[in-house]
């Protein structure tokens, strides 16, 4: 079966000065799917996301969101649409706590006006507390009960990567974009995030699409594959074809790759081979 | 089972008996503050208005730069267009008290959402430097237009029947000020709070997380524009004579640094920093000219320079040793006092 | 004491030089202070103020004795000692109570058994402070009259704030606008209004300059100046008029004239901040006649580092209350003789809170041993007064009761001050 | 004889201590990986030995004497860090970076033009970028031109802190050989990684945990499976 | 109107001297310094007290002045500058701000606030330029700006000049090549500071000088010439100087003079500067670095 296009982006060109970033790139996402992107550094994966979400203005090209033309939308109503993204080098506010992280996430569907909330209307003391619990569930399910009232910038890597996820999800998306969730994790913890990452997509039913450098992660997550090299789209496909893809292995993966030892993360320490099935 | 009860009982009692405690201790401070108002006649019920209007600029400069992230080095401006407003409204229309204290804020918050455009293009420390030359400039061309602010002589702000006497005036500031603390309290407990902080930290991650970051720093801007030409408004009716020089663009300056030194996003620190401030120039002259032995190097203008310049030593040793400012000594106490538990 | 010296010299004015106006006319002005205290204007002029002024008449005052007690009387007095027209601090330390201490003779003045003692506040230079130190001289400090040593937007800021408050105040000469109707209110000296026609004689009779284009006036702009401005148009038609703002910064038209690119002016009138005329004599090529009328300017210090701007300042004209420090001693032995026993070293801000003190302590002489705010008011109204230091006063009319100057003339010879080219003249 | 030798190294941030005691000791022209968890204070132990933190406890010996004194003097004396996040001059160009990198000698203009040249044989694609700001090259351009930047003052002893984050496969692959292709030159190495790739090519690992070495592996033969486990799984 | 516009050129000179110093600190450590006008308070006090005040030679003042302001320049990279390192660069401002306001209240507690006259480097009437007198000393104060500017320029372009740059950009990167960062930032608070003294002791004389006469009245043009100019170049700074000068004494003649506008000098800086920011945010002559 055919799932609907959630995501679809036509023609986006980018330019910074002389240096043309993204080139006619187009691409499209289907509903409940895991979608990766992978590339070289600079190939312009970022900088896709931030056309995606209305950080950067495209030059040219067009971007479609559920089924609307988003293109000319300011970041914050493309969020309100429901795209949620996470930053390669994270999005948690370090004055707030992780419970205020979470609630501020849940800014869109706060329910009243940010006046109202100032003069202290009736309605708002409730909708906060309703927020507030609404909050502690998402804490709860990312297992952050322990830090809830810490501030993040006093918090370790690996938890504030946790909260930046948590965010992610509280604000309700119908979409998340992430930009290498697993880096810096340890082998172990980038384990855990692609079960979580499965979760998400089946019982959610949310939409992920992903950068990401940590190969076998995108080959075990991923349904589908685009490759980005100098801003072009180099291949499109399958992890396991792409994998074996040849332009893939001399831009990206390294010319080695199949003969001897990979240079892979120890992701599998039974020493099984990278790619699985 | 009984002693389960009676624990929690005890937990209970303890609870009501700490929360007893404190409540007397906030009325009691309150009760200690308010004596010079009762006690010290019309010069202090004075003293006791401009430590309110200071404290209120103070918040105003606090939602812009504590809250927004946004900072100003013209605030000055703001609450001189709020004060000529307000004597312009009294003195050459005859308008009501209300009218004026309205127009004030209004003309405050105007001029601040006029600058709060340009900080949507122009950020960080270019912005300091573009408040800071629209200070000088409101300073020199607005607050030298003779027909609206009497050129250098001043204009005159004569208070309505009902506040002649110092002490009702004493009261309608200090009420002002108790309405812009529940105003900041409520803006830092609801989503606005919590949207600049985002917006304070970084505009991109807050926008895609909803915020719209352009609404909410002209808001900010606008909501601290308006409290500050509020505060203007008082301030012109406090001595019911001002001119442009109250609003030299070096005030701009001592008052950030005032609310650096109470502390940014902290109430307390930042009233009571600028109350300090608001009463030093005006206390301490008395108070050293009282004292039994004259350091030789005191005289009358040394006292018109050491504000500042117990300003600027408070704020260096406050930026080495506690960057959270007031603020930040006084935690535990406020922790205490909210019921906040320390963290283990 | 010092009073019945000046009482037994017939207390004229008598100008040093001697050659024109001296003192012609004063000679009733003792007479009138044993007079009856509630004679002349007093209760007609003060009929519509408030609870105090004269409305009792000079019968029992308004029973306000705040800052007089048994012993002591304390007065309050405002100057800027910072700001844009900042005065020499320790001149006032001295200065504000030498006549007090030492005026008798060597010893302590006393009004009808009554010492005085000051208090003193910096009013900045800015009008609100003014106001503001002088309700807290007033009703802190209990300072029983306030005193008014010089800025024109401070006098009229602190006058109001007096006059609301029916605390008597005294000043020296400024502006005109708003203060004739001020209850409490009375200028020791020339007023601008009164001064600048007679200025406008002086350049064309003594300096010889009648071509108007060749005259320019450089006078703050602020309300409080209108009437000097108006004064001095009205007597020279066609001169060219600056207004600076009062807090004017970096470079400024005014501080550019007769730098060739407004114009080569032969004479030019300042009534504006002392610094603002230093840096335009400082900063000019050229070198034009200054003239002025009102205190600061006609002061050493002014007079010193303009001499020390490549001697811009030399040979300019001032329009003063006292005739020069110079001279003190030629018109009032007493003073250098108080300096003396003091102990201090004399200078003309000195000279001027003396001859200012002893106007008040003849007003305050007047007001009789049972002084209160409001007798004090009744006793001035209406009344004379002749000190030898200050204009002899004549308030029959209104608060402006000055009819004389004295003209001082800037010699940078000798580390800059002023000699006296004519003393208590009323016009030219 | 070992050019480096650690015993008992304590170091921190201010008052948090990290480092509770490593140990380690690295053969002149070896090639030695330190490897183990985030946090283990691998990072840590590189910016002490370079200097940049102040030992708390414990001795450094280098050459056979005592090391101490500022990152200039170690410098110069040869040890040279090639800091984690790459850590390039963002606006100055690719040559003004390697000039940088010579800055200890600087005064030496032959030795300067002779390592530039090395560099450059060993990195073809910085001199093609010599021109270009550094901030606006790719971030394997940018890896590589770190290590280029530390070898202009040609040092004895390399100290490489993790070349792999954030490149890709292939890149990092090429750094690895690049640091190897040093290595035979004669510079002794000391890297930091995660990567398990670089293993290969190691002389001797070592692994930490939290703050101390726990376990020292010579030669690539013996760096098996269990040095592996017991870095990332802490078995 | 020529005499205006030579008048502005001197006077913009000031500005541009003070402008070299600010792109300094600025390309050094990324903050504006609001302390540069006091530098030249300092030196312009101290000399003024040994020649004026003590009789001494000329030269021993003009010595007196650049050393106190350099003295002051390394305290306040001591005192205030490292130890705030690491905060962010609005609470530097803050501070920097208050060192400047602590060293006019420090001049008025020492020297009294009242208005002084320091002899100039050279006695004697003006110069006749479009009309207006230009006073020796102007022409002096033109001589040294460009020759500062054309030196701090080169200087960007040395090893020396690089490796402050470099620290600018990176200071834990510049520690591993070696470079000390303690010393960039003494080096460059000192020429910062020496280059405050210098523009203090120039213009002092062509006026009156007030404590504060610099920070109050010439700082914020300053900052204006040097945003004018990009903030990040030399020659911008100057050429930046000399047009917001120009552009002072234009708004004096148009509308100060035709239109009576109040305050027509600021309102022309502040046009300016809201133009180049809105328009050109990189300045005249800016670029990065
Ligand atoms: N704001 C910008 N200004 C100038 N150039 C930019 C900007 N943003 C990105 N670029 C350039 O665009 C190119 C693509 O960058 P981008 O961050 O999208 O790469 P990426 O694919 O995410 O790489 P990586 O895997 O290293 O994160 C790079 O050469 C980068 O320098
Ligand atoms: N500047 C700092 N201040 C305080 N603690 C720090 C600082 N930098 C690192 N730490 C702490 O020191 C410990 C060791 O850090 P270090 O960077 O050396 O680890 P690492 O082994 O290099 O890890 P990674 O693989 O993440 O680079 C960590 O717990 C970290 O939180
Ligand atoms: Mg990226
Ligand atoms: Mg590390």
């Amino acid at each position: 079966m055919k799932r609907r296009q959630i995501l679809k982006v036509e023609g986006l060109m980018l330019r910074f000065g002389g240096l043309q970033v993204l080139n006619d790139l187009s691409l499209s996402v289907r509903e409940g799917q895991i979608v990766g992107l992978i590339g070289p550094n600079g190939a312009g994966k970022t900088s896709c996301f931030n056309c995606l979400t209305g950080i950067y203005q495209p030059q040219g090209g067009r971007v479609f969101f559920d089924g609307r033309d988003v293109s000319h939308l300011p970041t914050h109503r493309r969020a309100r649409h429901g795209m949620a993204r996470t930053w390669q080098n994270l999005g948690v506010i370090d004055t707030l706590t992780v419970t205020e992280n979470i609630m501020l996430a849940q800014h869109q569907r706060s329910g009243y006006s940010a006046l109202a909330g100032m003069l202290g209307l009736a309605g708002t003391w409730h909708r906060e507390r309703e927020l507030r619990r609404d909050a502690a569930e998402i804490v709860e399910y990312f297992g952050l009960e322990d830090v809830a009232d810490e501030r993040t910038g006093e918090l370790p890597y690996g938890v504030r990567k946790t909260c930046d996820m948590a965010m992610a999800l509280a604000s309700d998306p119908k979409m998340l974009l992430l930009d290498e969730p697993a880096s810096g994790l340890s082998p172990e913890e980038a384990l855990g995030l692609g079960d979580t990452l499965r979760e998400l997509r089946d019982r959610l039913k949310l939409t992920i699409l992903m950068i990401e450098h940590h190969v076998p992660l995108v080959a075990e997550v991923c349904d589908y594959v685009y490759v980005l090299n100098f801003g072009e789209l180099l291949t499109e496909g399958k992890p396991e074809a792409i994998q074996r893809h040849p332009e893939v292995i001399a831009a990206y993966l390294g010319g080695v790759a199949e003969s001897t030892e990979p240079p892979e993360w120890p992701l599998k320490p039974e020493g099984a081979s990278h790619g699985t099935a | 089972m009984a002693t389960a009860t009676m624990v929690l009982t005890r937990v209970k009692v303890q609870r009501r008996f700490g929360l007893a405690l404190r409540i007397t201790v906030v009325i009691a401070l309150l009760a200690l503050a308010s004596l010079p108002l009762l006690l010290g006649g019309d010069v202090w019920a004075q003293r006791i208005s401009r430590a309110a209007i200071y404290a209120i600029i103070g918040l105003s400069i606090n939602t812009l730069t504590g809250h927004a992230g946004q900072i100003s080095l013209g605030h000055q401006a703001f609450v001189g267009i709020g004060a000529f407003s307000a004597a312009f409204m009294a003195s050459r229309l005859g308008a009501p008290l209300g009218f004026g204290l309205a127009a004030a804020a209004v003309a405050g918050a105007l001029t601040a959402a006029v600058i709060g455009l340009v900080a949507l293009r122009v950020t960080g420390l270019y912005l300091a430097l573009v408040t800071l030359a629209f200070g000088l400039t409101a300073e020199t061309t607005i607050f030298n237009w003779r027909e609206f602010t009497g050129g250098g002589a001043g204009a005159f702000a004569p208070r309505p029947e009902v506040l002649t006497s110092d002490h009702a005036f004493a009261l309608l500031c200090l009420g002002v000020l108790g309405l812009v603390l529940y105003l900041d309290w409520r803006l830092v407990s609801t989503k606005a709070g919590r949207a600049l902080a985002a917006v304070r930290n970084n505009e991109q991650i807050a926008s895609t997380l909803g915020v719209n970051v352009t609404g909410y720093k002209l808001a900010a801007f606008s909501l601290s524009g308006l409290v500050a030409g509020l505060a203007g408004g008082l301030f012109a009716h406090w001595n019911q004579i001002v001119q442009a020089m109250d609003f030299e663009f070096q005030v701009a300056l001592v008052w950030v640094l005032m609310t650096v030194v109470g502390g940014l996003r902290s109430r307390l620190g930042v009233i009571l920093a600028s109350a300090f401030f608001a009463l030093l120039p005006l206390t301490l002259p008395n108070f050293l000219a009282g004292l039994p032995w004259q350091p030789p190097f005191l005289n009358e203008a040394v006292y018109h320079v050491l504000p500042p310049f117990i300003v600027v030593v408070m704020l260096l040793i406050v930026l080495r040793f506690f960057p959270g400012g007031f603020g930040q000594l006084l935690r535990p106490a406020t922790n205490w006092l909210s019921g906040k538990k320390r963290k283990p | 004491g010092v009073h019945d010296d000046f009482v037994a010299q017939g207390g004229e004015n008598s100008g040093l030089e001697g050659t024109d106006g001296t003192g012609t006319e004063g000679t009733e002005s003792t007479d009138g202070t044993d007079a009856s205290g509630d004679g002349g204007g007093a209760g007609g002029d003060s009929g519509g103020g408030g609870g105090g002024g004269g409305n009792d008449n000079g019968n029992a005052g308004n029973g306000d004795t705040t800052g007089v007690t048994a012993d002591t009387i304390t007065i309050g007095i405002h100057a800027p000692l910072t700001g844009a027209a900042p005065l020499k601090q320790e001149s006032f330390e001295t200065g504000k109570d030498l006549y007090w201490q030492y005026g008798n003779g060597g010893g302590p003045v006393e009004i009808h058994g009554r010492t005085v003692e000051t208090v003193f506040a910096d009013d900045q230079y800015r009008p609100s402070t003014a106001r503001q130190v002088c309700q807290t001289m007033a009703e802190e400090q209990k300072a029983f009259m306030l005193l008014g040593a010089g800025g024109t937007d401070q006098i009229q800021a602190c006058a109001q704030y007096a006059a609301g408050e029916d605390v008597p105040y005294l000043s020296t000469g400024v502006t005109e606008t708003g203060m004739g109707s001020l209850d409490t209110y009375f200028a020791a000296s020339m007023t601008y209004k009164q001064q600048t026609p007679i200025l406008a004689d002086y350049i064309k009779n003594e300096l010889g300059v009648t071509d108007a284009s060749k005259v320019a006036a450089v006078v703050t702009n602020t309300p409080n100046f209108d009437d000097a401005v108006e004064g001095f148009t009205g007597a020279f038609d066609g001169v060219d008029v600056f207004r600076p703002d009062k807090n004017e910064r970096g470079s400024s038209a005014a501080g550019n004239l007769c730098t060739g690119t407004v114009k080569n002016y032969d004479v030019v009138f300042v009534l504006t901040s002392p610094t603002f005329y230093l840096e335009m004599a400082a900063a000019s090529g050229c070198r034009p006649q200054y003239v002025g009328v009102g205190v600061s300017m006609g002061l050493d210090q002014v007079a010193s580092t303009g001499c020390s701007a490549a001697g811009s300042t030399e040979g300019a004209r001032f329009f003063n209350p006292t005739p020069a420090f110079a001279d003190a001693g030629d018109y009032d032995a007493d003073f250098l003789a108080a300096a003396d026993a003091a102990g201090i070293e004399a200078d003309d801000v000195t000279w001027m809170m003396w001859g200012q003190s002893k106007v008040l302590h003849q007003m305050l002489d007047k007001a009789g041993p049972d002084l209160d705010r409001g007798l004090f008011l009744d006793a001035v109204a209406g009344q004379k007064f002749s000190t030898g230091v200050f204009p002899d006063l004549d308030y029959g009319d209104d608060p402006f009761g000055a009819t004389q100057v004295s003209v001082l003339r800037n010699v940078c010879d000798g580390g800059g001050h002023y000699e006296t080219d004519f003393a208590f003249v009323n016009g030219f | 004889m070992a050019l480096l030798e650690v015993e008992n190294l304590r170091a921190g941030y201010g008052s948090v201590p990290v480092l509770h005691g490593v140990s380690l000791d690295v053969d002149e022209g070896s090639n030695a990986v330190l490897l183990g968890l985030n946090g283990a204070g691998k990072s840590t132990t590189l910016m002490t030995l370079a200097g940049l933190l102040p030992v708390t406890g414990g001795e450094i010996r280098y050459d056979g004497k005592p090391l101490t004194g500022s990152p200039g003097a170690r410098v110069r004396a040869g040890i040279v860090l090639v800091p984690e996040g790459r850590h390039v001059f963002p606006a100055l160009t690719v040559k003004q970076n390697l000039r940088l990198g010579a800055w200890t000698i600087r005064r030496d203009a032959r030795r300067l033009r002779k390592n530039l040249l090395e560099v450059y044989q060993i990195f073809p694609r910085l001199e093609e970028r010599a021109d270009q700001t550094a901030g606006t090259l790719s971030g394997g351009e940018q890896q590589m031109l770190a290590i280029g930047r530390g070898l202009m003052s040609s040092p004895r002893l390399l100290l490489i802190d993790e070349a792999s984050l954030g490149l890709s496969p292939k890149l990092t692959e090429q750094v690895f050989a690049a640091v190897k292709l040093i290595n035979q030159r004669g510079v002794t190495v000391l890297m930091v990684e995660q990567n398990a790739g670089v293993l290969a090519q190691a002389d001797t690992a070592f692994v930490m945990q939290q703050g101390r070495v726990t376990i020292t592996g010579s030669g690539s033969q013996t760096i098996e499976d269990d040095v592996v486990r017991a870095a990332y799984f802490g078995t | 109107m020529g005499a205006f516009l030579a008048l502005g050129l001197f006077q913009g000179a000031v500005y541009g001297l003070l402008a070299v110093g600010i792109v300094l600190v600025y390309k050094a450590k990324r903050v504006f310094n609001f302390a540069q006008g006091e530098f030249g308070g300092v030196a312009a006090f101290t000399a003024f007290a040994i020649v004026v005040g003590a009789g001494l030679p000329y030269w021993v003042g003009v010595v007196g002045g650049l050393a106190a302001a350099v003295a002051m320049g390394l305290i306040v990279e001591r005192v205030i500058v490292r130890p705030l390192e690491s905060s962010s660069r609005t609470i530097m401002l803050v501070a920097l701000v208050g060192v400047a306001l602590f060293t006019i209240a420090i001049i008025v507690l020492i020297g009294q606030p009242i208005p002084r006259v320091m002899p100039p480097l050279i006695q004697g009437g003006g110069v006749n330029i479009l009309g207006a007198g230009i006073l020796p000393q102007q022409l002096i104060l033109m001589a040294v700006l460009a020759v500062l500017a054309a030196a701090m320029a080169w200087f960007f372009k040395t090893d020396l000049g690089l490796a402050v740059l470099a620290s600018s950009q990176d200071t834990r990167a510049a520690q591993v090549v070696g470079i000390s960062p303690v010393a960039v930032s003494r080096l460059v608070w000192g020429m910062a500071s020496l280059l405050g003294g210098i523009a203090g002791l120039l213009y002092a004389p062509v006026g009156i000088f007030t404590p504060g006469f610099m920070t109050l009245t010439m700082l914020v043009p300053a900052f204006a010439a040097a945003v004018l100019g990009g903030m990040t170049s030399l020659p911008g700074a100057f050429i930046g100087g000399l047009a917001i000068g120009v552009v002072q004494n234009l708004g004096i003649y148009y509308l100060g003079q035709q239109l009576k506008v109040p305050g027509a000098a600021e309102l022309g800086v502040f046009a300016l500067l809201m133009l180049v920011l809105l328009i050109r945010p990189q300045g005249l002559l800016g670029k990065e670095a």
